[in-house]
């Protein structure tokens, strides 16, 4: 028991994972693909980030009166994960609008009729 | 937004402060919390209020959208041109410890070059993204790319 | 700027040249400067390969940072080789661009083509020389947004949607090795490829690294497009703008199988990759799969473009073939046919590129008869074709040769057999092309007389890359050397 | 010319007329005249290569070298020789033929005819003179290329499907086969260069030789080995002098050619002979050549028959090189020479009649030997050399492979022959016997019919009297190929 809430960070982990991938899946909407998308990739970062926390330690800035400080590795790591994040919705949700703007709808199932009759 | 007196007002007594912050986290990204990617965020999110307020019109005759592109392309560059810097300096690339005579300053120095172009960089796109999808077809609104 | 700085002025001048390219905004001088810079690519590449050939392995510390704590720059045999072969064929596709570009792209959004290209080329040159599993991710996404952006501006509107769902898997692959990273991360406390490759295999029995091997190997399985996961593909390689899909398909999917070898050799080790966990069997069997399907898939396909993606499938099926049998002749194989499949189908495409203006079809049907209004293109198509097929004195006939020779030794019979059949479904779509240029007469609709040959411009890259095909057919002692070498290195570092 | 230089020029001299062939595309006659002339010249070049060969030299010439032990070079040998020598000749025949046929016929795309003719002739000289198995295997797979747009010359439906089934065949068996038999050679030898005495004896384990015997023979699917002989008949779609250079000029004989280059110079027959691996082959080939006789005798279309006929045949050259007797190996490669001359005579005189008389059934010539003397004349000789009656060519080489089966004690091979000889009177001398004892009438109307054009007529006559001249000097060719059976028996 112990176990299953002490790792409760990788339970939510695992749950947003697991909820976003069903957004990209199940969804024929693209504006919520790449929202799932989003969520997808935001559970990597808090696994990221929640591995590099170190217990009843503080911010990794050398302050007087502390020794013991969090990892930062992870944290800028993911700094960088998130920008490439960003990005790829910028470029996602753009796709999407020129998506719309060529077929008319954003759905994915309607693209496909349109697509199957050219 | 020609109506809303509260927001006009409370926003117009915000935006400094907001961008007066971004600065703060911009140039004590050094030995604080922050750095070019959060200062270049929060600079964005005032400016974006702002153009939500007074209409993205008003935001792009402050910060056309052809000038947000360019400075994408120069807060790269600000980035690169410091490695390239280091390189004809004679040290590796982003090595900046050739950059000033001791060591210490030229670290300083080098990662205050480098957030600021990455500064740049982010708050720019993050305005253009803003433009594109709020003005689409009001100016030549390409995908962005970081 | 020395010699010594010469692995990162690889990823770092078309870094630079991506915003300088976008700030000319004008067509003709973004595309001299991405030409300039794709030489200059190619220069140094082939200086590092010279140098690792002579001298040996470089390692280059970025800021000054020693490894394992900063990032690191790695340049040996195996990714020299892959260099040389991304900043190649840079090099060729770019001048060709120019005129493809403008019908395909518009001369409006030239310079944007020319950014992202820069900006992939970047990704891919950083993704095979860094020695950081993390900067690996980094470039990785580069690369990856960069080539969206490029696949969405193909002349069709399903080149949008084809872009999207790219993106959709590309970035699940992107995050499922982002997660691999952060697992070897979490098990060794070090992201240096090299130091990773060291403690690995102290803590190989961690449920923990086997889940990061098995992230690592569905994620990079996305972007090499293995059978199953190739599903973006075709439709990508189909509606992306030609001077793209050559690139793309001759350099992406090949440092993503770089990519592969790397972490399945070097860093997670033979041991572990191929006797703890079931890498060998599961590689050969999709492998297998993906040369039979895809290969019956193209043969089916109506669109020129799409039936040669499909053959890309196949394509890559033999290259992970060769990985997966894990001798040294299996894996020599596997870098010779990346190399060479590299430079068959960047042959293929560029061909198709020529076909493109003039014809403004991609359809089978209407290429009937074009073998005597194109005669160069359909030429290089012939030639590409037949050493996709394995025809000797093609490259095709080089990597085949040391597949079979590979299966026969391991005493696999049905495989080499396999890959023998494999060969004749190939022929089959590659003369589908033939017969409809050169055994048809046109179509009663289609009025061909207009139709001339390409442009010089388009011409002379094509047939460098058409040349090449043959030349390294003839004369494959630097691609098998090489190859071979490689794959000692990576043999000898697993055992 | 040194013999190196001649060797690359019997290629290259043809490949040069190709193109010349193209640019004159729209003058017909000089086009025609380009045609011809190259035919002489190849054949003076093969020609004066001669004396070499009979004086015992064997000049070699490496052009490059792809991988360690796999070189693209070219050797002169007496059955590379003897392969030059037959298709050279034979193709100044068939060129002058094709002229009289295809204007007769007015055929389109006469061009692509003239100038992928001299294409496959190049392949030709490659495999004759190859001096290793990657080079035979290159030139193979270029003459089947190069001879495909001839199979489909009429580009009607029925000739795009015979394509079809012609390019599946024989790419099919040589890259699924042939190729992971090459392979496999050279995993086990470590060269592919043909020696005498063989690349593999003393390297390969004898549970081995079968199997890879079995995928050569297989492999090369040229030779029309049951049961890949499909496309043979089905290439019979083709204009004639396509039909005479599958069957008699180059590509079947390319075939059973690369098969006793590499019984002999690859296997060894001593090894052949010391493990029996040939066995199982040489009644595959016995059981060929007797059904196809029987497929023969079944045929109403002359040429369809002439093509099952020509599938019998070529097994009795595999059988000889299977059997790797000293016999065996010399009647098979007199047979080749036998077989080419007599099958290129009718099928010169199938094509002779249907240009006259637009008959293409055996049930429709009765009576017309009498009418076309002269034709039908050749017809017999040509039969009697298939048969192996003299005075045709073909009773000295079923002699030798007969004496071949006896060396080797297989008598029920003997017999195979002997059955599948009485089956060839009965497919071929009806034929002859209805042109001339059955009246006409009842099998349809000859009436008015005249002989052929004269430029089908010579080469008919020259080949047919070749037949018959071939029977009296025999003997010269036995003797150049003596050291092949020498070679090996030393080699051994």
């Amino acid at each position: 028991m112990s176990t299953f809430l002490g790792l409760y960070n990788y339970w939510i982990v695992v749950l947003l994972m697991m909820g976003g991938f069903y957004v990209v899946i199940a969804q024929g909407n693209l504006i919520k693909k790449v929202v799932g998308l989003n969520i997808f990739q935001t559970s990597v970062f808090i696994l990221y980030i929640s591995m590099g926390k170190v217990h009843g330690a503080t911010a990794p800035i050398i302050a007087r009166g502390y020794h013991l400080y969090t990892n930062p590795i992870p944290s800028v790591l993911i700094l960088t994960a998130i920008v490439v994040g960003v990005a790829t919705t910028a470029v996602g949700s753009a796709l999407v609008v020129r998506i719309y703007e060529a077929y008319g709808t954003m759905e994915e199932d309607e693209i496909h009729d349109q697509d199957k009759s050219l | 937004m020609t109506g809303h007196l509260v927001l006009r007002v409370v926003a117009k007594l915000l935006l400094p402060l907001i961008l007066l912050f971004a600065l703060y986290v911009q140039f004590h990204g050094d030995f604080g919390p922050g750095g070019g990617f959060q200062a270049g965020v929060i600079f964005a999110a005032g400016f974006i209020l702002y153009a939500l307020i007074f209409g993205v019109r008003q935001g792009r005759r402050v910060l056309p959208g052809w000038l947000a592109h360019n400075l994408v392309a120069v807060g790269l560059l600000i980035y690169a041109g410091t490695g390239v810097a280091t390189l004809a300096l004679g040290g590796n690339f982003l090595d900046y410890n050739v950059l000033a005579h001791a060591p210490a300053e030229g670290q300083e120095l080098g990662i205050m070059l480098i957030e600021f172009g990455v500064g740049v960089a982010v708050s720019s796109a993050m305005i253009i993204i803003v433009y594109m999808f709020a003005g689409r077809g009001e100016d030549d609104g390409e995908e962005d790319r970081e | 700027m020395t010699f010594h700085n010469l692995p990162a002025l690889q990823v770092v001048i078309p870094l630079i040249s991506a915003p300088l390219c976008f700030l000319l905004r004008r067509a003709t001088p973004a595309w001299l400067l991405s030409v300039a810079v794709s030489w200059i690519c190619l220069a140094i590449s082939v200086l590092l390969l010279r140098h690792v050939l002579g001298v040996g392995p470089i390692s280059y510390h970025m800021g000054g940072w020693m490894p394992p704590w900063g990032i690191e720059y790695r340049v040996d045999l195996l990714n020299a080789f892959v260099l040389v072969l991304v900043s190649g064929i840079g090099a060729v596709v770019l001048p060709y661009a120019r005129r493809s570009v403008l019908f395909e792209v518009g001369n409006r959004r030239a310079y944007l083509f020319y950014t992202a290209f820069l900006l992939c080329l970047t990704g891919l040159l950083g993704m095979t020389t860094t020695g950081d599993a993390f900067n690996v991710f980094v470039f990785l996404e580069i690369s990856s947004l960069a080539s969206y952006i490029l696949i969405s501006m193909g002349r069709d509107r399903r080149a949008l949607t084809a872009s999207f769902q790219y993106l959709v898997m590309g970035t699940i692959g992107g995050t499922f090795i982002l997660i691999a990273i952060g697992f070897m991360y979490i098990s060794t406390g070090t992201l240096n490829m090299a130091d990773l490759a060291r403690r690995l295999p102290e803590v190989m029995q961690m449920r923990t690294v086997q889940v990061a091997f098995a992230f690592f190997t569905v994620g990079i399985g996305l972007k090499l497009a293995m059978f199953p996961l190739h599903l973006w593909l075709p439709n990508a390689y189909t509606y992306a703008p030609s001077a793209a899909t050559s690139f793309l398909a001759s350099t992406s999917t090949k440092v993503a199988i770089y990519l592969l070898l790397r972490f399945a050799y070097d860093v997670f080790g033979m041991p572990f990759s191929f006797h703890a966990m079931p890498f060998g069997p599961i590689l050969l069997a999709l492998s297998s799969i993906a040369i039979l399907f895809a290969s019956v898939g193209a043969i089916f396909q109506n669109n020129i473009k799409r039936m040669f993606a499909y053959s890309s499938v196949a394509q890559i099926g033999y290259i992970t073939l060769g990985i997966g049998m894990a001798t040294a002749t299996g894996l020599t194989a596997g870098i010779l046919h990346l190399f060479n499949h590299a430079l068959m189908k960047g042959a293929l495409f560029l061909a198709i590129g020529c076909i493109v203006p003039r014809l403004n079809s991609m359809q089978l049907a209407d290429m009937a008869g074009l073998g005597r209004r194109m005669p160069w293109t359909m030429a290089a198509i012939v030639i590409a074709g037949f050493s996709l097929v394995g025809m000797p004195l093609t490259v095709g006939f080089i990597s085949k040769w040391y597949l079979v020779m590979a299966a026969l030794q391991k005493g696999w019979w049905w495989l080499a057999l396999l890959i023998l059949v494999g060969s004749l479904l190939a022929l089959i779509y590659v003369w589908r092309v033939i017969e409809a240029a050169y055994l048809r007469e046109p179509n009663p609709g289609r009025d061909l007389t207009a139709i001339r040959e390409a442009p010089l411009s388009m011409l002379v890259p094509t047939w460098i890359l058409v040349l090449a095909n043959i030349w390294f057919g003839i004369n494959p002692h630097l691609t098998v050397g090489t190859a071979g070498r490689a794959a000692a290195m990576l043999m000898g570092l697993g055992s | 010319m040194t013999p190196q230089a001649t060797m690359l020029a019997t290629i290259v001299v043809p490949l040069a007329a190709s193109v010349l062939i193209t640019r004159a595309g729209r003058w017909p006659n000089l086009r025609e005249a380009i045609s011809v002339l190259t035919t002489l010249a190849l054949f003076a070049l093969v020609v004066s290569l001669l004396p070499s060969v009979l004086a015992g030299h064997r000049p070699a010439l490496q052009l490059f070298r792809v991988l360690p032990g796999i070189s693209l070079g070219f050797r002169l040998e007496p059955l590379g020789m003897l392969f030059a020598l037959v298709a050279s000749g034979l193709w100044i025949a068939t060129a002058i033929y094709s002229i009289g046929y295809m204007r007769a016929e007015h055929e389109s795309h006469q061009t692509r005819f003239y100038a992928f003719f001299p294409l496959a002739l190049a392949s030709a000289m490659g495999i004759a003179f190859a001096s290793n198995l990657f080079t035979l295997f290159v030139f193979y797979e270029a003459l089947t290329l190069s001879t495909y747009p001839l199979v489909i010359h009429r580009e009607t439906p029925e000739a795009r499907r015979a394509g079809r089934v012609y390019l599946g065949l024989l790419m099919g068996t040589s890259i699924g086969l042939l190729l992971l038999a090459i392979v496999w050679t050279w995993a086990i030898a470590g060269t592919l260069s043909f020696q005498p005495g063989g690349i593999l004896a003393g390297r390969v384990r004898h549970a081995v030789v079968p199997v890879l015997l079995g995928l050569y023979l297989f492999g090369i699917g040229k030779a029309a080995l049951m049961p890949f002989h499909r496309w043979l008949p089905s290439a019979m779609v083709a204009p004639t002098p396509v039909s005479a250079l599958l069957h008699a000029v180059a590509v079947v004989k390319a075939g059973v050619f690369t098969v006793l280059k590499v019984v002999i110079y690859v296997f060894g027959t001593h090894l052949l002979t010391q493990t029996g691996a040939s066995v199982w082959l040489m009644y595959v080939a016995g059981f060929t050549l007797v059904t196809a006789s029987l497929v023969a005798m079944l045929q109403d279309d002359l040429k369809a028959r002439l093509a099952y006929s020509t599938v019998s045949q070529l097994s009795y050259i595999v059988l000889g090189a299977t059997l790797a007797t000293r016999w065996g190996i010399i009647g098979g490669s007199l047979h080749l020479v036998m077989h080419a001359f007599a099958k290129i005579t009718l099928f010169f005189c199938a094509g002779a009649i249907a240009v006259t008389t637009h008959k293409t059934r055996v049930s429709e010539l009765n009576g017309i030997g009498r009418r076309m003397p002269v034709t039908m004349l050749a017809f017999l000789l040509g039969t009697l050399s298939i048969i192996g009656l003299p005075p045709g060519g073909g009773a000295w080489s079923k002699w030798l492979l007969a004496m071949g089966t006896i060396e080797a004690h297989r008598y029920l091979l003997l017999a195979a022959l002997m059955l599948s000889s009485l089956l060839n009177i009965g497919y071929l001398m009806t034929i002859v016997a209805r042109a001339f004892f059955l009246a006409p009438g009842d099998g349809g109307d000859v009436a008015g019919v005249r002989e052929a054009p004269l430029l089908c007529l010579v080469p008919l006559s020259i080949t047919a009297l070749g037949c018959v001249v071939l029977f009296f000097y025999a003997q010269p060719i036995v003797h150049m190929l003596m050291p092949l059976v020498n070679a090996t028996g030393s080699g051994g």
